[in-house]
């Protein structure tokens, strides 16, 4: 491997290199940065680049298998999938995309500029990548929070109108009753079996949406199902928040597009808030005037970092945004 | 039997006493925040044998519950809590780490002729990682345990009421990453911290385990880490991914699980291969046969065992045509490990073989993992798995391969290494009559498993016919006499420490860098570069009236080089 | 360019690395900007399948862009792309199994809403068109 | 055109072989009682050779090359051994990669026997559940043990109410997860009948983890003669009905009872739900708080309240669990909604109401007046 991997940029193979000049402790003196362990700054150097292309790859794959849990989805589902996608706004993703490419190009140069020991060139690429994240962050609360008001969230709480909806006290009523919080992780199984299809049935019929005939006596039956509707009907279509459930196309596990949906972006959020904290330190190193032509794999670091999220952005967009 | 030996004097380095990595700082500080690989690795070791012993006294428990259909000693609440604590610790807290993270961490840098590995802080940070995931699945149990099974299979983990299922998803996600740094910082190091001369096919082959490990352990812990992250969110939020009542699928959850967790089992025995080429030809003193086949079979192990994972799901509700392809591809990965089996063996062939400590050890694993591969295979073809699929038949043959191989070679390894890393030889013969004990109670413990599966008998069944229980009181027998063993081979190794014959450089005659420098090492490992020559190459030995062993012969030596000098050019 | 052997830094020449040039790097974000207007365009026209691989394809051209130039995989040592493709490789992998399966045992999957989803809805919206939607939309 | 693909799979593999006999029990492998147990024991057997094989082939080696090569004091080293040799090592990858693909390929041709039932086969529909199961056939029938007519194919089609669970029955060699929100087949043929007795039955277990009540999902399956099996089949259907209303609570209470004892006592001891021992006492006694929201059973049952009787609140408790929760008690019994009809339940609530006359595994303790007597040994259920 080290063999093929004889640099086109002149890097000496270290195997080579250390027989020519293998005087650590030399290069140990002139560069204060070159950690004991490393024979030369390019030895330390492509190691740490190395080691960041590694942790990339567990990246790629952490987010990877959420991936292959879109894919699985989509596949079974393509109709929640082309459905759910008309509640995006694409216009917000798309400006998003854009502003992470940018804040790509600002970290690009930034490393450039830290390459070329341009301190204040670095920190003002620093600052613009920063307010790039921010600004993701900022539009994507936009988003999020406008999805929350509609209503359109992942798990039980999809078929819960919101609070202003229907009656104040209806709604705390509803909202506590169906599915409380700890029971819904213990009880959905149990509490539901009707939904199921009833024993006998034949297994290409499905029963789940045909409740069976109360079985018990007089007595029982009354308080099964939770009557708070007859507000939610009188209600137009287009001005209730959610509105998709008063709409005749929308098809069976439509909440299942929002569960990854909120899986995926949020990882991804979750990776940008990281990203602004490894920036801002960055930050902090520069303004000390840490980084120079001799020693900027931070920076190279961590703008490695910063376009992998904005790499698996690129993919996001397309896949939830713009479904036909 | 007896051994024990001295190498040349001359590499009895007197300045050992006065600069080791044990002795190079004191106190308390000098340890917890050390950079230094050896330091980590030793503390690795002490947590993962503590963590082996708790595992193993669930084990105990749970063979003793056995004894009796129905209530033994616990309620079968606790039972499923046990056999679920046993196989998480056991496999996340001690198999898993055992040989890269605590093993290999001591020996990867020196036998590479390096100081240290890439990146020492993250070295550190991993161990920490380790430390503070072990303190979530501790947590987990004042939150209540779990009883999931090791496999943490949805719908039951996310709607099972005991209480330690977050803590401990939350541990194992954190152990992940504590395993994805160490693969990292490995790969990294055999790049790129190789010196002069060490080249790829000069790398002694339990380098080139570690190397394939690496692998595994980036590319897999990550799937392994979004699942329980999804298993988390699923129990906190109902996100539905998983759960069919939800509209989710269990068995996607199966695949992400076994994505990882096939992958894992070459995460444990992969590196154990490692330790089984260098004790085998060490002991043996004899070059190793067919190094490229080794070698590359490791690499060959990592690439197929991501494609694999699917034959834990062969009754699953898989689909017939996945099942057909796992299956085939199953049967792949049987190759790789026939050769290195035959190749170990083959390397007996005309060797001079020392029965010492570490080579019972080595015997015993090429012993105990023919049955557990082969055993193997009975499960990777399709229509034998549908009856044997979790059965204890399936039990028998992990703890086969995973018991008694990876943990054997672990074993074996920590006596091949322990005069290395303590400077201490142990008592030798009790530690093979450990061996021997160990390896008698594991065949009756684990051989009665394979007939109680084949007859019908499920897995993690806290209750179980009449018919069945002469076999499962052989089995907590067996499992008595092992722990029998553990406890001797424990006493061997305090006593060492107490009060040890002073270890030589090199005890073996090993022929890699690590038995270059003194035992143990100096805190930076060599103070001069080490000449890399051929490490399987024994030629240069001689008998030494004197320490009763192997030393390495001076004239010997020079006549090598020269001859390999000749070859090479 | 810079050797490593070389001592001292130019000022313009990292002692490692490459440095890539400025206009490379508007250059790429450009087109980067571009694609991303492209991709946004196709949605709009419907040639069925297609949209998703058309969508994918631009995709993977701006993270090709963004890996070799961004990220310097061009002039980077080819481990590194291995690393990288690799691991790519093995996402696919595991996509292509997993789709797979699915896709063969999705006949035997209940239909309609779960049961979950289906009670909720019962509850909170019992006129809510979903429950009237026809079980057996997948075959 | 992955399902064709498939179809082609199973068209060339399945070369039906003629149904054997039992294949008996041995060393390895329990009595093999259905068409398919031939194959499969087979196919386990010529692996075990092929691992005797090998195992006693390196064994041999190993023994042999440390007893001869034994280093004793003062041997010189030996540097005489190969180092290497291309045609061994390929070789013995070669050898045993076509040893493998032989293997899979019949593993593969067996199992595609194993998961394709023939079209002609008898279905029960099967649901598993925390702990249990239940069994029902095509004229409404419904049994806890399983009941199959013998030289015939029978088709399982499973589903579970809650987690995972799996149906092995060792003596057909079948076995067949069982996924919530999916419906699960495995079919076998099983000609060697056991009578109705349960004792002689063969072994169901459930083999996938699925908590507590893992171990104690066994159950039997009993194989009859096709007539047998018709009789026994119609009477199944109609046990509830034929007996009078008043002795169903010690006739069918008991039967019943039996999947409720998992975590239901008798005799006070604390299981994962609550004893019913004076439980109507309980019911019947106003005031002291009950449930996990503070209320009691006043509180709800009574005229005009949410239940108008005790037995009431019962069966709502039988088919909707989670909605009262006793105090101290988990949301975790399973509903029994389709499971039990409204005599059954009835069955139950007389039980709870006579427990005096039952003893603590819910054994009915008095005996009848000789006119009942009569019916009852002519419905001898299970
Ligand atoms: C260290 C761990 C380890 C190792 C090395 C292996 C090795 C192998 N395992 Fe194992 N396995 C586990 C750990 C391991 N396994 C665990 C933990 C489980 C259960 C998990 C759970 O459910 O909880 C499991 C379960 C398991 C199953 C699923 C069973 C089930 O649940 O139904 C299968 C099925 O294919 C399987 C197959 C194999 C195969 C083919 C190998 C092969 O790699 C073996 C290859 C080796 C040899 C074949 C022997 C040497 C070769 C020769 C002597 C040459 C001659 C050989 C031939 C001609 C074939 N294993
Ligand atoms: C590396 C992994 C590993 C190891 C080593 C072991 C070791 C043992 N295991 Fe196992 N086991 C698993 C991994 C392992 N196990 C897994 C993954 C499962 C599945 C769990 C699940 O179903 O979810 C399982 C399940 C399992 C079961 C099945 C439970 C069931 O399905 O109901 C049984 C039953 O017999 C069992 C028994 C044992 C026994 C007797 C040992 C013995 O070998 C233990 C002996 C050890 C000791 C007695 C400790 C002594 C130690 C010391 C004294 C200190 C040591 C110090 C030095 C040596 C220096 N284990
Ligand atoms: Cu049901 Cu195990
Ligand atoms: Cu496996």
């Amino acid at each position: 491997m080290s063999q093929a991997s004889v640099g086109h940029e002149g890097h000496a193979e270290h195997e080579g290199h250390a027989d020519g000049h293998g005087h650590g402790s030399a290069e140990h003196a002139k560069y204060p940065f070159l950690a004991h362990h490393f024979e030369t700054p390019a030895q330390q150097f492509d190691s740490a680049k190395l080691g960041m292309w590694l942790f990339l790859a567990t990246e790629v794959l952490f987010f990877g298998a959420l991936f292959v849990a879109y894919a699985v989805l989509r596949s079974r589902f393509p109709e929640v999938f082309s459905y759910g996608s008309h509640y995006l706004d694409t216009v917000m993703g798309g400006i998003n995309t854009c502003v992470l490419i940018l804040s790509s190009l600002t970290m690009a140069l930034g490393v450039y500029f830290a390459q070329r020991g341009k301190r204040i060139a670095l920190l003002i690429c620093l600052w613009l990548t920063m307010a790039g994240a921010a600004g993701f962050l900022v539009i994507k609360y936009f988003e999020y929070s406008h999805k929350i008001h509609e209503n359109l969230v992942w798990g039980p709480g999809f078929y819960i109108p919101p609070h202003n909806a229907i009656g104040e006290a209806e709604s705390v009523a509803l909202a506590h009753a169906p599915t409380p919080a700890p029971a819904a992780v213990a009880a959905p199984l149990n509490s539901a079996p009707s939904a199921v299809p009833m024993i006998g049935a034949h297994p290409t019929v499905d029963a789940s949406v045909v409740k069976p005939a109360s079985m018990g006596p007089l007595g029982l039956g009354a308080g099964v199902v939770n009557h708070a509707s007859a507000v939610t009907h009188d209600i137009i279509p287009d001005q209730l928040p959610s509105a998709h459930l008063e709409d005749t196309k929308m098809p069976p596990n439509t909440h299942l597009f929002f569960a990854i949906y909120y899986a995926m972006t949020g990882l991804h959020g979750f990776h940008v808030i990281v990203g602004m904290v490894v920036i801002g330190m960055l930050i902090y190193r520069a303004t000390r005037g840490d980084f120079g032509p001799n020693y900027f794999t931070p920076v190279d670091l961590v703008g490695l970092y910063w376009h992998i999220v904005d790499l698996v952005w690129i993919f996001l967009f397309p896949l939830f945004y713009l479904i036909h | 039997m007896t051994t024990i030996v001295t190498p040349r004097p001359e590499l009895l380095d007197t300045s050992a006493t006065t600069d080791n990595y044990l002795t190079f700082t004191r106190g308390f500080r000098s340890w917890a925040l050390t950079l230094d690989h050896k330091r980590i690795g030793v503390m690795y070791m002490s947590a993962v044998l503590a963590s082996f012993f708790v595992g193993g006294v669930f084990a105990l428990l749970l063979r003793t519950e056995l004894l009796t259909p129905g209530r033994t000693i616990v309620s079968a609440d606790t039972y499923n809590q046990f056999f679920t604590l046993h196989g998480a610790i056991m496999v996340f807290l001690v198999i898993i780490p055992s040989i890269p993270a605590a093993l290999g961490n001591f020996v990867l840098p020196i036998m590479l002729g390096a100081k240290d590995v890439a990146f020492p802080k993250l070295n550190l940070f991993s161990f920490y990682l380790w430390v503070g995931g072990a303190l979530f699945t501790l947590y987990s149990l004042a939150a209540g345990g779990f009883d999931t099974g090791w496999t943490f299979y949805t719908p039951y983990s996310t709607t099972t009421t005991t209480g330690g299922v977050i803590p401990v998803l939350t541990g194992v996600f954190i152990l992940g990453f504590s395993s994805i740094f160490t693969g990292l910082n490995f790969i990294v190091t055999v790049h790129k911290l190789r010196p002069p001369g060490m080249t790829w096919f000069r790398m002694p082959l339990f380098l080139w385990a570690l190397y394939a490990t690496a692998i595994i352990q980036v590319l897999a812990t990550p799937v392994l880490a979004i699942t329980v992250c999804l298993l988390i969110v699923e129990r906190t939020m109902n996100i539905g991914i998983f759960n069919p009542s939800m509209g989710g699928d269990p068995v996607l959850y199966q695949h992400f699980f076994w994505f990882y967790s096939h992958p894992a089992v070459y995460i444990m025995i992969v590196p154990a291969m490692g330790i089984i080429s260098e004790i085998i030809s060490v002991h043996a003193h004899r070059q190793i046969f067919g190094y490229r086949f080794i070698a590359f079979s490791s690499i060959a192990i990592a690439m197929f065992s991501f494609i694999v994972w699917g034959h834990h799901m062969f009754v699953s509700g898989q689909s017939g045509l996945m099942n057909t392809i796992f299956s085939l591809i199953s049967f792949s990965v049987a190759i790789p490990s026939a050769v290195k089996t035959f190749n170990w063996t083959m390397t007996l062939y005309k060797g001079t073989i020392s029965l010492t400590a570490p080579m019972m050890y080595g015997l015993s694993f090429i012993f105990l993992f023919t049955i557990g591969g082969l055993t193997g295979i009975h499960l990777a073809t399709l229509n034998t798995d549908v009856h044997l699929h979790d059965t204890y038949f399936v039990v028998a043959h992990f703890h086969y391969v995973m018991m008694g191989s990876a943990l054997i070679g672990m074993i074996g390894g920590l006596h091949h290494w322990w005069p290395k890393m303590t400077g201490r030889m142990y008592n030798e013969k009790a530690a093979i009559i450990a061996c021997i004990i160990i390896f008698v109670g594991f065949n009756i413990t684990f051989f009665t498993q394979f007939m109680l599966g084949s007859q019908g008998m499920p897995r993690r069944y806290y209750d179980y016919l009449p018919e069945f229980q002469i076999y499962h009181v052989i089995s907590t027998i067996g499992a008595y006499i092992m722990a029998c063993g553990f406890f001797l081979c424990a006493a061997c190794f305090v006593q060492s420490l107490l009060g040890g014959k002073k270890a030589p450089a090199n005890p073996w005659g090993g022929r890699s860098l690590e038995w270059q420098c003194t035992s143990p090492p100096p805190h930076d490992n060599f103070s001069a570069p080490p000449t890399v020559g051929n490490c399987y190459d024994f030629s240069m030995l001689r008998w030494d009236e004197k320490e009763q062993g192997y030393v390495v012969d001076k004239e010997l030596e020079a006549v090598a080089i020269a001859a390999e000098a000749r070859g090479h050019s | 360019m810079t050797q490593s052997h070389s001592n001292t830094a130019h000022a313009d020449h990292p002692l490692v690395g490459h440095l890539v040039p400025v206009s490379t790097l508007l250059a790429t974000a450009s087109a980067l900007l571009v694609l991303t207007v492209i991709t946004v365009a196709v949605r709009y026209i419907d040639i069925g399948e297609f949209n998703l691989w058309v969508a994918i394809g631009i995709a993977v051209v701006k993270a090709g862009l963004v890996a070799s130039f961004f990220m310097h995989l061009r002039w980077d040592r080819p481990f590194n792309l291995l690393v990288f493709i690799g691991c790519m490789l093995f996402v696919v992998l595991m996509m292509a199994f997993c789709v797979l399966d699915t896709s063969q045992y999705r006949s035997t999957q209940y239909t309609g809403n779960p049961p979950v989803a289906q009670e909720t809805l019962d509850a909170n919206a019992p006129g809510a068109p979903v429950a009237r939607f026809k079980p057996g939309l997948n075959p | 055109m992955l399902s064709t693909l498939t179809s082609i799979f199973i068209a060339t593999a399945s070369v039906q072989t003629a149904p054997p006999v039992a294949t008996p029990a041995d060393f390895w492998l329990p009595i093999g009682a259905s068409v398919q147990a031939h194959n499969v024991d087979l196919m386990f057997n010529i692996i075990n050779y092929i691992c005797y094989f090998f195992f006693v082939v390196i064994l041999a080696m190993m023994v042999w090359f440390v007893i001869k090569y034994r280093a004793k004091p003062g041997t010189r080293i030996r540097t005489d051994g190969m180092t290497h040799h291309a045609v061994l090592e390929l070789s013995w990858s070669v050898i045993p990669l076509l040893i493998c693909i032989a293997i899979f390929f019949f593993g593969f041709t067996g199992y595609v026997d194993l998961i394709t039932p023939p079209k002609n086969s008898f279905d029960v529909n099967v649901t598993a559940f925390k702990w249990g199961w239940q069994f029902k056939y095509p004229n409404g029938a419904q049994s806890d043990n399983l009941v199959v007519p013998s030289n015939r194919p029978v088709r399982l089609v499973m589903r579970s109410n809650d987690v995972l669970h799996c149906c092995f029955i060792p003596a057909f060699r079948v076995k067949k997860d069982i996924v919530p929100g999916r419906y699960s087949t495995l079919w076998f043929q099983c000609d060697i009948p056991t009578g109705i007795e349960e004792k002689n039955g063969y072994h169901l277990f459930c083999t996938e983890y699925c908590g507590t009540g893992h171990s104690n999902m066994n159950r039997r399956v009993m194989v009859l003669p096709q007539a047998e099996f018709d009789e026994w089949l119609v009477k199944q259907a109609q046990w509830l009905d034929e007996i009078p209303d008043d002795e169903l609570y010690f006739k069918a209470g008991p039967k019943i009872y039996a999947r409720c004892q998992q975590c239901h006592s008798l005799d006070g001891t604390v299981g994962l739900g609550p004893s019913w021992q004076g439980v109507w006492t309980r019911l019947t006694t106003p005031g002291g708080a009950r449930f996990s929201d503070g209320k009691s059973y006043s509180d709800i049952i009574g005229l005009g309240k949410e239940y108008a009787t005790p037995e009431d609140y019962i069966r709502d408790s039988i088919y909707n669990p989670g909605k009262h929760l006793v105090a101290t008690y988990g949301n975790v019994m399973p509903t029994f909604k389709g499971q039990l009809n409204d005599r059954a339940v009835d069955s139950v609530i007389g039980m709870m109401k006579h427990l005096d006359e039952f003893d603590v595994k819910g054994a009915w303790t008095k005996t009848l007046p000789p006119a009942a007597a009569k019916t009852e040994t002519k419905s001898e259920q299970k």
